[in-house]
């Protein structure tokens, strides 16, 4: 009778390991697969990290998303064919490990990497490609990603060439068509078709839906969601990078996502050691962290310029609230704005919103891009006698208390608008009222909430200045044609033109769209460069400054290497891995 | 210092011997507004066992406040300046709280004028038979069974019923009795009534004297009977004192003061209540009428002199100084310069 | 008598608020708005009655400031550079009561020098200047408001408790559907309704306006509930049957009653509403930068590293304390005295 | 029996009434959720405008309104936008934790309100009195969100309590240490919503008491020397009930507002969050939804007030059944 339990234990234990066996972290490599080698320190296997969102995720859905933490999460699920390097900013193979182009720049050929599978353990071939480009292109699914895929005008064309090559067309040259497919989610066909045939797709993958029934080609996958507080990853067993020992990636056994409202609550969980990785952290609360940055167990990083730009900017609507009339003559004078602009001390600006933790700006173009900003543009410093100069040329006067008069002597006032929930831009707003004071011109701030905001600039048109920011998502100028472009649906200061209103607008459009067919990048960068010369001159937005961005991690956490581009710390989370090995 | 301590002492146990209920120089003041006055004003008098004594006097002249005096039961502006009630051989203004509690609804009680002192939110039974339980050792069931005893000797007939109600739910006279079973039940030695009649009709009200007659015969126990009508003290009082702006202006024995009155404030009452007829008609007729000419004092502006001298028919030159109370004809006691001829 | 001394201590105290708050340009060294962005949160200037030499002095010197190179945003005294204060300086200009163009302050030192009795807020701002100015508008706009919601709410909630019937039923539906709605939208509405400048007057009365109005809803409710039990006392009746017509009834016996009620409901909801402004602060219907209020000033204080790391960015909230238990306490004893009134009778 | 009836009835209509004026408030408030897609460069406006359409935004104000209450019929409460799924199991699974939140700091706030504010009212004037007022007002000169973050910073420096949410994420099994770790976490939030309720109810609960007190009738269970405590619990006490029964359903509907911002600070995953997202992004029938709850437990509150006030006031209840 003795040995028999022993005999039993032993049964039970070997179950348990052909059980775990495959799903662990030994599956070794199959020679059918092609697998992205990363070329980055071997890591240690195991460990969890414990990230907050700032929001919760509303859908893990990749066709209808559009919000950031959303979206994040997708990331993390899913994969691109070919993926922005976020550190170098240039184009990396991800899913397709080559792609040709065609002479006339018309047709890209893109190989699939054989073998791969989805989280769920089923295969992946062109099929799933091509429906999921079908999914994003379908008119009647309204995916925001559609506008992405839409190359002048037309809706790119995805074939299957076999079952690993696929053919995508242009329907004329684009300079930055590989930059495209980043983001673009591969979806599993065998998951989603039948949804998408009952036209439900929309409200497939909500946070509802049992994981198993999700899956994608991104080193994570869903494990479980808490209504409120938190969502966890798990490894994708069958993730397609390996290290160059041959382990297969991604290190990390989880990823929980905990949901913190609040920025400062954000800070205040990291300090506490509860969350491993804080993600943008704002200057303020950097700077109580990097108090305890040596005695803690966290590291900070300013990893400098971020691409978010505020400006300045006033309304150069045509059709807008009459009373808003008189005042839109000294807004539309260049000379007026460029005032405006030299009255304004950007270096206070950084030294009081961002406690010096950022950059002046004189051109949207923030030097964290590159690739592509103009680092001729002059950056002068901030002069009021030579604001005022420029002023009395274009016809401005002063009276005895110092008001600056126009020319049918009435006072130079006007309205910034800003959202108030941003105190950043906010502060913004009031140092721009207290420097414009020495220019004799009354400034009021009024900061609304952030929808009050969007209505006034592009529904109602009335207001008078705004502060605003833009965080471009790529550096490459083709995601800024809606901003520059003059029919674009973010041409701020002045929406819906059918034809540029003025002469150096058009000139805008025309290099903007020259640029975009242009194939060499040096030709592309002048043309570029000329576009952010203009800006800078004519002054139709005035850019103030960019935030830097400031990250942190605890010090156990391997391979951190944060990005300018979003998101930037996760971006590598497959590479991330913890010294201990063990959990946090 | 001790000397005098010596002396208190002394008197103390000869008063305790002498009476059972004795008020000396009560003085109290309210305090309003950083302003005080002085509600009763060096009074004094003697109450002797299964007595009953009726205070005497329009409202605000300070019967009341005399009265509950004895159990510091004066809101928290009112302030005791001096004066001691030997009750039994103590002083009940020396008392400790905790003794005091003791006292109150167990020796001396009280009856409220209305019914206002029961609680509409309380059934009747529960607060009569609380007041049993707070001095006496009983179960509720042998509290119960005192509570209906007394129920039925005040003609509180359906005790259930009326020991569930609530007093909204009961006639005035209802509530006025319970009011009475409240302040009876500890059987204590003294009563204090305050216009217990003043709220209900002819025939409670003469029931309810009975009553206390009854209570005052089985019992012994001594009533002070506050109320301005001489007629409800008339049947049932065996002395009066009758006040007047915080002063007693006039005492002794109930026929006496009623048929003989002395002080022109006395006569005035009198006069009043007893010319019914034509109250009546004043009232019939809408008209502000007043039984006594005049208003009683402000009680913050008091001057030298008679209280009552204002509004007095017969006022003399020397009504401006101070008057004392003195004896007339052996038994009653009298404030006005007439009688101090004597 | 001890009472009515409270009473006058306390309303001396209040009014002393009040009137330190009309002053706030004479008596507030700066300018609310005038920044300096050299000297961020700057903490509280040290009076030095001693000079380097150690000699004293009857009047108070301040010391310069000079950022420490290695750590940007820590400050050191330069016990070199130092400057008397002085009384009755010329500085920013400023109308006195909101009438007469002045410039004299009570007191200053001599510029470029600056002095931060209680330290400066983020964009160097002089936050004693700002609390003075800021009492302006949370003071009048907190009791404005108070009075408002207060009258509105005894108005209603007596009547609806004196008449009941339909009319109650009606008062109180209304109540719950303001205390349901969701007036954050309202607000926002309104707000894209007015024109985008509203001068400071406009705004002020806009403010009170609309705090007092949104919140009579819940004194209403319990002041009717005060009401409805007072209505069946004794003596309402009987005064009724004198023939008390219904105002007299309501003013004289249920007002009272409620009176008690009312003072605990306007000694909670000043505060209350004086925060408040923060809220529509940020919708915009509040005063926005770089007006000060002391409810914008308090919510700097949400910034984590200001929470955190300048202790004098609480003296707004530490102001507070003392006003409102001088407002609460002069609640009480004017409750007291209220009370002892009716005793008196 | 009639009375409820009438007052389920009232409540229907009052129902109604908040929708639709939400609805209109709503409607009234500039901006709609497609807003922020604009300022993304990469969506044009066609597609912003499809999807308002594809989601009824271009509907006028009744259809959208009629859209609504059929769909409230078929408990969905209405579409969220931000979500894609109706709003209604957005909100359960929240409510339920707000609910706990929210139901056991009233009944905290009210266990130590009680007593605390009668011993201040039976002490009038004494030390204790005045004691209890001035950190009475401290406490009302605190914002609300000040005593959350203070808190949080507490939690945060001495690692004494969590730091925010329902649970540990490294959830031990079992039935007692789950609930140990619920109780954990309930305790900080609860202690800021106790300590934001605590002046008003106590200042309440003395002013009622010190009324009570003054009372003819408790002045006569003086005169009849019932003991003290008797007199303040049985006497005092349910005279001064009325008026906190109002404050009490008062306190119950005004459970989610109360609550929003600590759950936002402590990251509580309740409705707040939820809420406060909703509402800066416009989410409308999430917060249509929310308010409809909001009025729910407004008119429960009512409702179990009068129940309460029923119960307690032998005057009322007499009166009802005569």
């Amino acid at each position: 009778m003795k040995p028999r339990p022993c005999l039993l234990n032993f049964a039970l234990l070997v179950m348990l390991f052909v059980l775990s066996g495959p799903s662990a972290f030994t599956q070794p490599p199959r020679s059918t697969e092609d697998l992205f080698i990363s070329d980055n320190p071997v890591g240690r296997t195991g460990g969890n990290l414990v990230v907050s969102l700032r929001s919760e995720p509303k859908t893990l859905n990749p066709v209808t998303s559009t919000d950031v933490s959303s979206r994040e999460v997708i990331a993390q699920l899913t994969s691109d064919m070919i993926h922005i390097n976020r550190s170098s900013q240039r184009t990396e193979p991800a899913i397709a490990k080559a792609w040709k182009v065609s002479a006339n720049g018309l047709q890209y050929r893109l190989e699939l990497r054989h073998g791969l599978r989805f989280s769920d353990g089923s295969a992946f071939d062109a099929d799933d490609v091509v429906f999921s480009f079908k999914v994003y292109l379908d008119e009647h699914v309204h995916s925001p990603q559609r506008d992405t895929l839409i190359v002048a005008g037309k809706p790119i064309v995805v074939r299957k060439l076999d079952q690993y090559t696929i053919s995508v067309e242009l329907s004329q040259p684009y300079a930055a068509a590989e930059r495209l497919f980043d983001s673009v989610a591969i979806l599993p066909r065998r998951l989603l078709e039948p949804a998408y045939n009952d036209g439900k797709l929309d409200q497939a993958w909500g946070l509802g839906t049992p994981p198993q029934l999700i899956a994608g080609l991104g080193p994570f996958r869903l494990k479980s969601y808490v209504p409120g507080q938190s969502l966890t990853l798990e490894r994708n067993p069958y993730y397609w990078k390996v290290d160059k020992a041959g382990n297969r990636l991604p290190y990390l056994n989880e990823l929980t996502y905990v949901f913190v409202a609040n920025a400062d609550a954000e800070a205040i969980r990291f300090q506490a050691g509860d969350t491993d990785i804080i993600n943008r952290l704002n200057a303020d609360d950097y700077s109580v962290l990097e108090k305890d940055e040596h005695a803690g167990s966290f590291h900070l990083q300013d990893i400098g310029s971020s691409l978010e730009f505020n400006f300045l900017f006033f309304n150069l609507n045509s059709s807008l609230p009459s009373q808003l009339v008189r005042k839109q003559i000294w807004f539309r004078d260049a000379r007026f704005r460029q005032a405006v602009s030299l009255a304004i001390d950007r270096n206070a600006m950084v030294r009081v919103v961002y406690r010096g933790r950022g950059t002046p700006l004189w051109t949207p173009v923030t030097p964290a891009n590159n690739l592509w900003v103009d680092t001729s543009i002059p950056h002068p410093a901030r002069s009021v006698e030579d604001a005022k100069k420029i002023l009395i040329s274009a016809g401005f006067v002063w009276n005895a208390e110092g008001v600056l008069l126009d020319k049918s002597n009435s006072p130079v006032e006007f309205t910034i608008i800003t959202s108030a929930s941003n105190a950043q831009r906010v502060k913004m707003a009031t140092m721009i009222q207290s420097d414009l004071k020495d220019l004799g011109i009354q400034v009021q701030v009024v900061s609304l909430d952030f929808h009050s905001v969007l209505d006034r600039i592009f529904q109602t048109h009335d207001y008078e200045a705004a502060v605003l920011g833009l965080g471009a998502g790529d550096v490459d100028p083709s995601a800024e044609m809606n901003v520059w472009m003059s029919s674009g649906n973010d041409h701020v200061w002045d929406l819906g033109e059918p034809h540029p209103s003025t002469p150096w607008e058009a000139e805008i459009d025309r290099l903007m769209e020259e640029q975009l067919s242009a194939t060499k990048r040096r030709k592309r960068k002048a043309l570029y460069d000329r576009v952010q010369e203009i800006l800078a001159e004519q002054a139709p937005i005035i850019c103030l400054a960019s935030p830097d961005i400031l990250v942190g991690a605890k010090n156990e956490i391997e391979n951190f290497k944060p990005a300018a581009l979003d998101p930037h710390t996760l971006w590598n989370s497959p590479e991330l891995f913890l010294s201990s090995g063990g959990s946090l | 210092m001790s000397v005098s301590t010596a002396t208190t002492a002394s008197r103390d146990e000869t008063e305790c011997h002498a009476s059972f209920l004795t008020v000396e120089d009560l003085t109290v003041e309210y305090r309003v507004n950083s302003r005080s006055f002085r509600a009763v004003d060096g009074v004094s008098f003697g109450i002797d066992a299964g007595e009953i004594v009726g205070l005497l006097g329009e409202s605000g002249c300070g019967k009341t406040t005399t009265a509950l005096s004895a159990l510091r039961l004066l809101p928290g502006t009112a302030r005791v300046v001096s004066g001691r009630w030997y009750f039994r051989g103590r002083d009940l203004l020396n008392l400790t709280e905790a003794q005091l509690r003791e006292v109150r609804g167990a020796e001396v009680s009280v009856i409220f004028q209305d019914s206002s002192g029961l609680n509409p939110v309380m059934r009747t039974g529960t607060q009569v038979i609380e007041v049993l339980r707070a001095h006496r050792n009983l179960s509720l069931q042998e509290a119960r069974g005192r509570a209906q005893s007394i129920f039925e000797s005040l003609g509180l007939i359906e005790f259930d019923r009326i020991s569930n109600a609530y007093p909204h739910q009961l006639s005035g006279g209802q509530r006025q009795r319970i009011a009475i079973a409240q302040a009876l039940i500890c059987q204590p030695s003294l009563v204090i009534a305050d216009e217990p009649t003043a709220h209900v009709d002819v025939d409670t009200a003469a029931e309810i004297l009975t009553c206390m007659k009854n209570m005052r015969e089985k019992h012994r126990v001594s009533f002070i009977l506050i109320s301005h009508d001489p007629e409800t003290l008339a049947g049932l009082a065996d002395r009066i004192i009758v006040m007047y702006a915080g002063q007693v202006v006039e005492q002794g024995p109930a026929k006496d003061v009623l048929s003989n009155p002395l002080h022109p404030y006395t006569q005035a009452l009198l006069q009043c209540t007893l010319d019914q007829p034509a109250a009546n008609r004043a009232i019939r007729e809408k008209k502000r009428f007043s039984f006594i000419p005049g208003s009683t004092p402000d009680p913050f502006r008091i001057l030298p002199g008679c209280r009552f001298s204002p509004r007095c028919a017969e006022r003399m030159p020397i009504c401006d100084s101070d008057p004392a109370l003195v004896e007339h004809a052996g038994r009653q006691w009298v404030r006005c310069f007439k009688y101090e001829a004597d | 008598m001890k009472l009515n001394r409270t009473i006058m201590v306390l309303l001396l105290a209040a009014g002393a608020l009040h009137i330190f708050a009309l002053c706030a340009g004479f008596l507030a060294p700066y300018d609310f708005a005038q920044q300096n962005r050299d000297l961020l949160y700057v903490p509280p200037s040290r009076l030095h009655f001693n000079d380097p030499q150690g000699r004293w002095h009857l009047r108070p010197a301040i010391c310069g400031l000079a950022e420490l190179p290695n750590s940007p945003g820590t400050y050191a005294e330069d016990r070199s550079r130092c400057l008397p204060v002085r009384f009755l300086v010329r500085g920013s200009e400023y109308k006195f009561l909101g009438i007469f163009h002045c410039s004299r302050h009570l007191f200053g030192v001599d510029p470029p020098a600056r002095m931060f009795l209680l330290g400066s807020d983020g964009y160097g701002r002089d936050v004693l200047s700002r609390l003075l100015y800021g009492g302006q508008l949370s003071l009048f706009c907190g009791s404005l408001a108070t009075i408002l919601s207060l009258s509105i709410g005894v108005l209603l909630g007596v009547s609806a408790g004196y008449y009941g019937g339909w009319f109650d039923a009606v008062v109180m539906r209304c109540a719950e559907l303001f205390l349901a709605l969701p007036w954050i939208y309202l607000l926002l509405a309104i707000r894209a309704f007015l024109p985008l400048h509203i001068s400071a007057g406009r705004m002020f009365f806009l403010l009170f306006a609309v705090i007092g109005f949104v919140g009579w809803a819940r004194p209403a409710r319990l002041i009717r509930g005060v009401a409805l039990s007072g209505k069946e006392r004794g003596y309402l009746l009987a005064a009724r049957g004198f023939g008390g017509s219904d105002l007299y009834l309501m003013k004289r016996h249920l007002l009272p009653q409620a009176s008690s009620i009312l003072v605990t409901q306007a000694g909670l909801l000043a505060p209350q509403y004086i925060l408040a402004e923060v809220t529509l602060s940020f919708l915009g219907l509040g005063v926005g930068e770089p007006v000060p209020s002391w409810g914008n000033m308090l919510a700097t204080l949400l910034q984590y590293d200001v929470l955190v790391s300048y202790w004098w960015m609480w003296a707004p909230g530490l102001l507070l304390i003392p006003v409102f238990l001088v407002y609460h306490a002069l609640g009480n004893a004017l409750q007291e005295s209220a009370d002892c009134r009716v005793y008196s009778q | 029996m009639r009375y409820l009836g009438f007052r389920l009835l009232q409540s229907i209509f009052l129902l109604l009434g908040v929708s639709l004026l939400s609805f209109i408030f709503v409607e009234a408030a500039p901006g709609n959720y497609f807003d922020e897609m604009r300022l993304n460069p990469r969506i044009t406006n066609e597609t912003v405008a499809q999807l308002r359409q594809d989601y009824g935004l271009n509907q006028t104000l009744p259809i959208r309104y009629v859209h609504w209450l059929s769909s409230v019929s078929r408990g969905e409460l209405g579409f969220s936008f931000a979500y894609d799924s109706p709003v209604a199991p957005l909100l359960w699974s929240r409510a339920r934790n707000t609910l706990l939140l929210t139901g056991s700091s009233i009944a905290m706030a009210w266990l130590v309100a009680l007593p605390w504010g009668i011993l201040s009212a039976a002490k009038r004037k004494a030390w204790i009195d005045h004691a209890s007022s001035v950190i009475m007002a401290i406490l009302l000169a605190a914002p609300d969100v000040l005593l959350a973050l203070g808190l949080l910073l507490f939690a945060a420096r001495t690692r004494l309590l969590p730091v925010g949410g329902l649970a540990s994420l490294a959830t031990k099994s079992g039935m007692w240490p789950e609930v140990r770790d619920v109780a954990v976490h309930l305790f900080g939030p609860v202690l800021i919503l106790v300590l934001i309720s605590l002046p008003t109810l106590v200042r309440h609960v003395r002013a009622a008491m010190i009324e009570a007190i003054d009372s003819p009738c408790v002045h006569a269970a003086r005169a009849h020397g019932i003991p003290r405590s008797r007199i303040l619990c049985r006497h005092a006490l349910p005279l001064a009930l009325n008026p906190l029964i109002s404050l009490f359903a008062l306190s119950l509907g005004s459970l989610l507002s109360a609550s929003l911002l600590v759950e936002v600070v402590m990251s509580w995953p309740g409705l707040g969050p939820l809420l406060l997202d909703a509402i800066l992004a416009r989410d409308v029938y999430v917060i249509i939804g929310s308010v409809m709850i909001a009025s729910l437990f407004l008119i429960g509150g009512m409702l179990l007030g009068d129940v309460l006030l029923f119960l307690v006031d032998p005057r009322i209840r007499t009166e009802g059944l005569a």
